[in-house]
């Protein structure tokens, strides 16, 4: 049992964005266990006032360097339930690899440039190319698999320059998708490699009841749009966002809170999986089970888990996507529209959980309200009682001063946060 | 790192974000085929996104962002008076970057619609070099990696850093690309510096300029093919304000 | 699987082939390196100023050392691997064929590499490109040699030729200007030059230091201290391109004809061989036509100086 | 030469052999333009399908064939204290598909300046020998003026030119190569109505061109009018993008550059296809820009494209595809400027009006 004990970590490395976390515990007492953002806050709910829908979605997607691709759909997704645009089918199956391509990356990046080290105890992974070659070889594999499904679909890895309302402004050539294909098929050795190494690791165990939030179409894993529900038996509609999240502020953190049934809620890859895992890829189920993971699943660490049984289903779902396209008309695939008033919500599954873009618009298609919650802001309040629950914790097991601030930096990593994109 | 006659030092970098997505800074852990080789060239002191050692020894600092709150000007002096050579890294950086979309509105009007509840500090967005002196720019948005690392292996060998002096229409021409202009839209490419290996216009969407002007650009026989074709002066206004990189020629009218 | 018989062949072309097949080019029977340069050693090193090293090269095979010839005013591009390729002049002796020497100001990218480079490291040649000094046609006449600054560099190789071919001419004044006497390259070798070879020489600095004996002024000073008889003198000019236009002129008045004066142009060379344009001056390529000019041309060309 | 005489049909099959088993580009529709007109591009094609025999003019050139915008020089692998050069000129066969007459008479041009100079160029050399190129006529456009450049016909620097003459195609086969594959296809020998029909589509194509240049006396036109008021007036429009050069099928001015490769174990020197209208062309060590203005740079193609240079034998360069006045977004083109400049001359030589100042 240990009786005093304060942390104070300014600027929290490994992950996006600038964050600090403040713990005091007092003869036995936890005083404070703040998960505080410093971030600079970007105002791009102002910034796209009076923009033209049109370019909306190449300013939001400037919101996240991670993950702009999902910033980028949702923004059009919004625009096109507003001004009533049916993207052509093609369209959406490219939007849905596009999406696939930018979860592949976001999550390599995080479960090995951002977490192995942790398990390794090293400060980054640059040590671990020497020593864990292979390991980090099939990393940055399936990294740069991720970063060329963002490329040949969207044009560009970071900032998309080929999604636009109403459809794609390019098709991807059929070539270059019979190469994704081939890359792809080439790949999953990479993946199997990543996921024996993964399996050696010890997960801690940590766990505090929640709920789990995420997007549900019915009939196959969330990606773009659907109904919003959660573990706790909410099922809303898109629109229904606001009553979803209910955001509010801390004055300590520049990102606000949300909260739905409880004190605090989850978004990320375990909601998706304890939400839909039934429409998992039989091969990602597998890989869940050799981790014991399964629905629903309530320690965080297992969010890394989930991650990497993601890639797996994304591996085979972005096979099949790809032979449906090829036998596919790709010339014109974006409908002419008119712009009209009329406001909508947009909401996709990024690769840290599920992501709101509400658009107002004009007669003239301009925006004239905007709103944004994004993932790790509903993963801020959870944060937040997670630290708190894991300093107890921690010191009624009577850790040491290093070992409590391993396990906090962690716990907090583990749910990938994306700070900058959550102060936008 | 011997080569014939030469000895090269790695060069001890540090990485720094302010005002961003950090979509500039992630670049760096792109282009994943040679990223061994490139990290070889770096003893990464600081570089927070990806590693937890922090060491404040290095001579090159990476500027990631625009500067829009005072903590973050007193942490731009501090990396200025430490490294020998600071590089405005990306758009946002070199010229303000999309932020700079919001200096078109009170500042007070700014943060009452996002923090009604909530005192928040902001400040007018300023570009890195309003605050401090900026050795080298590196634009983009976000910075095109392959150029990236061009320019280290530079730093590294000791060549002389340039980057094109032409404009994004010569990529975009060997690329068999349309014009856009040919589609009706209004393309910034003609003016805008190349070496984004004109990605957006092969996507065919237009550039916006994230590159900034290229050297000795031709504003008024490009705002006469505006007017000529008879093409929108709001959409013209709205894509050359985007970026904040033609801040110097932004008082002009088509 | 179909037989493929509509595949149209392929065709290497092998390089030896190609190189012999280059038209002469000024030079007999030899084989000219367009792209493959001449391996070559640095074997010496001399700093001359802050500005200007010398440096000594040697073409490491015998047999391609054999074959290298070049005549004074020619120039060759120097490359050094991973920075890129320059042109130089040659500035030593044509009838030395065991090393040549370089004369090279850090102006850029390259020429500043090549600062940091040690003796003994490997560079490559491709060349000589361009025209020459007419040596042979200059026989039996008065020689002007006027050197403003690096100009000194082109210069050397003509003095050379002259210095062993003393007997052929008859007065040789060299005129040489700086901007100040630590500006003055190959000091070591004036006294050389005056005893042995008898050439007269005038140096002039544009700003004196403390110690600095001589004259001060600009180059077209020191021909108040020269007389020649305009009917039977050469000159060559070599210096930034101001020096050429006060220089040319003050000699076309002094009754020296233009076709008599020889100045060599610069220009930034991507290739040396008349493809990439960047040297164009008018219709002419200085790396082909150029870079030695009668001034006659230069007066022809536009936009010349 | 031999002449022969194929069915379209027939063609069809001779070209989907060809296409079936080398690497071939063809014309091929990208876009349609705002003012609904197709835009094309030799792209590699699959089958005799994918090739828009129909088309009108390509927007870039087929010169990248033979003159990649960028290609590698050469290698320099490093080891200790020593490096190794390597250098390839090798390059695999390729068809091309469906050049115009212009665009062939740009192909014996660049032969010209990059073969029979002192420096042939061994890269070129490679690509041109290994390309079998199929030639088409075709009605002018409106803005071409390649008959004005003598350029509209071409004997020499193709494997086979296809003249349409309704039915049938009149094969002009300028290689054993190609004659040795299409005896494997139904051909005749032309009778003497075939050839009244190839002299009447001759005819046709000449007489349906629509512009015209004066180009008699250009070269010296240009070396007096060097600093003529016109190349002002042109170069405030002219915006610097190199667009011009980089669709020409003549202009070949280049840039080397060289890099390390990223592991400092190797480096390359490339060559990129520049253009004289960029700002930097003329740029000297110590930063000193021999031409500085917009005019000036523009001047420097018209005399490259229309003057000639010394390796050329001082011949104009320029086919006439009008590829350039096309693709400028502010319309400089070639029939204008020298019209600008003959009118200039004459106001000049005959003082009836009275020249702009010169400063
Ligand atoms: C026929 C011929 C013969 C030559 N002979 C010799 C010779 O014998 N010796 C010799 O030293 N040179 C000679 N030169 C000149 C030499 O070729 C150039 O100095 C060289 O090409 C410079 O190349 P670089 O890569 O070092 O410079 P680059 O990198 O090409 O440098 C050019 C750029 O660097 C910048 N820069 C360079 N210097 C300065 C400066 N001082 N101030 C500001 N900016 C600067 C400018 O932006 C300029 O555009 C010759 C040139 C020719 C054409
Ligand atoms: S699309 Fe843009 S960049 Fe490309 S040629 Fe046209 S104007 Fe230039
Ligand atoms: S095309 Fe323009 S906006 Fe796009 S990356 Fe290039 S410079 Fe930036
Ligand atoms: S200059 Fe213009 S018209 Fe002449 S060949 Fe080139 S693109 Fe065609």
């Amino acid at each position: 049992m240990k009786r005093d004990y304060t942390l104070d970590i300014h600027h929290l490395t490994r992950v996006e964005g600038h964050a600090n976390i403040n713990i005091t515990v007092k003869d036995g007492e936890l005083i404070d266990a703040r998960w505080a953002i410093v971030e600079t806050p970007r105002f791009f709910e102002v910034m796209v006032k009076g923009m033209s829908a049109e370019r909306v979605p190449f300013l939001t997607s400037r919101i996240c360097g991670i993950c702009s691709i999902s910033h980028s759909l949702a923004s059009i997704r919004a625009l096109e339930r507003a001004m009533k645009i049916d993207p052509p089918d093609a369209a959406e199956k490219i939007r849905c690899l596009a999406m696939h391509g930018e979860t592949l990356q976001s999550h390599t990046l995080h479960l090995f440039f951002l977490i192995m080290p942790d398990f390794a105890n090293t400060p980054s992974i640059l040590p671990l190319i020497h020593s864990y070659p292979d390991v980090v070889r099939a990393g940055l594999q399936l990294k740069e698999l991720g970063n060329e499904i963002s490329l040949v679909t969207t044009g560009r890895c970071t900032h998309p320059v080929s999604l636009v309302v109403g459809g794609l402004s390019k098709a991807p050539e059929k070539q270059l998708l019979l190469k994704l294909r081939t890359m792809i098929r080439e790949r999953k050795p990479a993946l199997d490699t990543a996921c024996a190494f993964f399996r050696s690791l010890t997960i801690p165990l940590f766990i505090r009841e929640t709920e789990f939030i995420s997007l549900f179409n019915g009939s196959s894993y969330p990606s773009i749009g659907g109904r919003l529900i959660s573990t706790d038996g909410v099922d809303r509609d898109e629109d229904d966002y606001l009553s979803m999240t209910n955001e509010y502020t801390r004055d300590f953190s520049t990102s606000k809170f949300t909260k739905l049934s409880r004190a605090s809620s989850v978004a990320g890859a375990l909601a998706r999986f304890n939400n839909n895992y039934d429409r998992l890829h039989p091969k990602a189920k597998e890989v869940a089970a050799s981790f014991g993971l399964q629905p629903v699943s309530h320690n965080p660490f297992m969010n890394n888990i989930a991650q990497l049984v993601e890639c797996v289903h994304i591996l085979e779902d972005a096979e099949a996507l790809i032979n449906s396209l090829l036998n596919m008309e790709l010339r014109e695939i974006k409908t002419s529209y008119k712009l009209q008033q009329g406001s909508a919500t947009g909401a996709v599954e990024a690769p840290r959980g599920i992501l709101y873009h509400h658009m107002e618009t004009d007669s003239e298609g301009k925006v004239v309200h905007a709103d944004c919650v994004i993932p790790t802001t509903q993963n801020n309040a959870n944060i937040y009682y997670d630290l708190q629950a894991i300093t107890e914790q921690a010191c009624y097991a009577g850790k040491s001063d290093r070992e409590i601030e391993k396990l906090c930096e962690m716990v907090v990593r583990s749910y990938d946060p994306c700070i900058s994109c959550s102060v936008h | 790192m011997k080569k014939q006659g030469f000895t090269f030092e790695k060069l001890k970098i540090a990485s720094f974000d302010f005002t961003c997505c950090e979509g500039c800074q992630l670049q760096l852990t792109n282009k994943e085929s040679t990223l061994t080789d490139f990290f070889e060239l770096l003893d990464i002191r600081t570089f927070r996104e990806i590693s937890s050692e922090k060491y404040d020894d290095y001579d090159i600092a990476l500027i990631e962002g625009s500067i829009s709150r005072q903590d973050e000007v007193e942490r731009l002096t501090t990396i200025r008076s430490q490294a020998k050579t600071l590089i405005a890294f990306g758009t946002c950086a070199c010229f303000g970057g999309v932020n700079s979309l919001k200096n078109k509105f009170p500042l007070k009007e700014v943060v009452a619609e996002v923090y009604p509840d909530m005192p928040v500090e902001t400040l007018l967005v300023r570009k890195v070099s309003d605050v401090v002196k900026v050795d080298l720019s590196i634009h983009g948005c976000p910075v095109n990696k392959e150029e990236v690392e061009r320019i280290l292996v530079n730093l590294v060998t000791g060549s002389q850093v340039s980057l094109p002096k032409y404009p994004v229409c010569v990529e975009c021409k060997e690329l068999l690309n349309t014009c856009l202009f040919e589609l009706g839209e209004i393309c910034l490419g003609p003016i805008t510096r190349a070496g984004c290996n004109a990605v957006c216009t092969t996507g065919k969407t237009p550039c916006l300029g994230c590159r900034g002007p290229s050297e000795e650009i031709n504003m008024p026989a490009f705002l006469e093919l505006i007017k000529e074709r008879k093409l929108s002066q709001n959409d013209f206004q709205e894509k050359i304000t985007f970026y904040n990189a033609f801040e110097a020629f932004t008082s002009y009218e088509a | 699987m179909h037989d493929m018989r509509f595949a149209i062949p392929r065709q290497d072309i092998n390089r030896e082939d190609f190189a012999s097949s280059i038209p002469d080019f000024n030079r007999k029977s030899e084989i000219m390196k367009t792209d493959k340069g001449y391996k070559c050693i640095i074997t010496n090193i001399v700093r001359l100023t802050e500005q200007e090293k010398l440096f000594r090269l040697r073409i490491i095979d015998t047999r391609e050392r054999n074959i290298f010839r070049f005549r004074p005013g020619q120039f060759l591009m120097l490359e050094l691997p991973g920075y890129g390729d320059v042109p130089i002049s040659i500035s030593s002796s044509n009838s030395n064929h065991e090393f040549l020497e370089l004369c090279i100001r850090k102006a850029g990218h390259v020429t500043s590499a090549l600062f940091s480079v040690v003796e003994g490291t490997h560079v490559a040649i491709r060349g000589p490109f361009g025209s020459a000094f007419p040596m042979d046609e200059m026989t039996g006449n008065n020689v002007l040699l006027i050197a403003g600054g690096l100009g000194i560099a082109p210069l050397r190789a003509p003095l050379f030729w002259i210095n062993e071919h003393r007997d052929r001419f008859f007065n040789v004044h060299m005129l040489y200007g700086a901007k100040d006497p630590e500006q003055l390259l190959f000091t070591y070798q004036f006294n050389e030059w005056k005893m042995i070879n008898h050439i007269t020489l005038h140096t002039i600095v544009e700003h004196s230091t403390a110690g600095w004996q001589g004259k001060t002024g600009i180059i077209t000073d020191l021909f108040n201290d020269i007389s020649f008889d305009q009917k039977m003198t050469y000159a060559i000019v070599c210096g930034p391109p101001v020096m050429f236009k006060f220089v040319c002129s003050y000699l076309d008045k002094a009754g020296i004809p233009m076709n008599r004066m020889f100045v060599s142009l610069e220009r930034r060379m991507h290739c040396g061989m008349g493809k990439c344009c960047r040297c164009m001056v008018g219709s002419t390529f200085t790396c082909v036509d150029g870079p030695v000019f009668d001034y006659w041309s230069v007066m022809n060309l536009k936009e010349a100086i | 030469m031999i002449y022969k005489i194929i069915s379209k049909a027939e063609f069809k099959k001779f070209i989907d052999a060809l296409v079936r088993d080398n690497t071939s580009f063809g014309p091929r529709r990208v876009d349609t333009d705002c003012r609904g007109e197709k835009v094309y591009q030799f792209l590699q094609v699959a089958s005799f399908n994918d090739i828009a025999f129909d088309y009108t003019a390509t927007a870039s050139s087929a010169k990248h064939f033979f003159l990649p915008f960028c290609e590698e020089l050469s290698r320099f692998v490093f080891h200790d204290q020593d490096w190794d050069q390597h250098i390839t000129y090798e390059t695999n066969p390729i068809v091309l598909i469906g050049l115009r007459a212009c665009d062939i008479s740009a192909i014996n041009i660049l032969d010209d300046v990059l073969l029979n100079g002192n420096f042939p160029s061994p890269y070129y050399l490679g690509k041109r020998k290994n390309t079998f190129v199929i030639g088409m006529d075709h009605l002018p456009l409106p803005d071409c003026f390649c008959k004005s450049m003598n350029h509209h016909t071409v004997q020499t620097g193709f494997n086979i030119f296809c003249s349409d003459i309704g039915e049938e195609y009149y094969l002009a086969v300028n290689s054993s190569k190609a004659f040795n594959f299409l005896k494997e296809f139904n051909t005749r020998d032309p009778l003497d109505e075939d050839n009244c029909r190839l002299v009447a589509r001759r005819k046709l194509i000449s007489n349906s061109f629509l512009s015209e240049v004066d180009v008699t006396g250009l070269p010296s036109i240009l070396d007096i009018e060097f600093d003529s008021p016109v190349w002002e007036k042109w170069g405030n429009k002219c915006l610097n993008c190199g667009t011009c050069a980089m669709v020409c099928p003549t202009c070949y001015c280049y840039a080397v550059e060289e890099s390390f490769e990223t592991n400092l174990k190797g480096a390359t020197r490339q060559k990129r296809l520049y253009s004289c209208n960029l700002v930097n062309f003329a740029e000297v060590a110590g930063g000193h820009n021999f031409r500085p203005k917009n005019g000036d740079r523009l001047k420097y193609r018209y005399y490259h494209q229309h003057r000639g240079f010394a390796e050329n034998d001082n011949q104009q360069i320029c086919v006439g595809c009008n590829r350039c006045g096309r693709a400028c977004l502010t319309k400089i083109n070639p029939k204008d400027v020298i019209n600008d400049l003959r009118m200039e001359k004459e106001s000049c030589m005959i003082c009836a009006s009275p020249s702009p100042d010169r400063t």
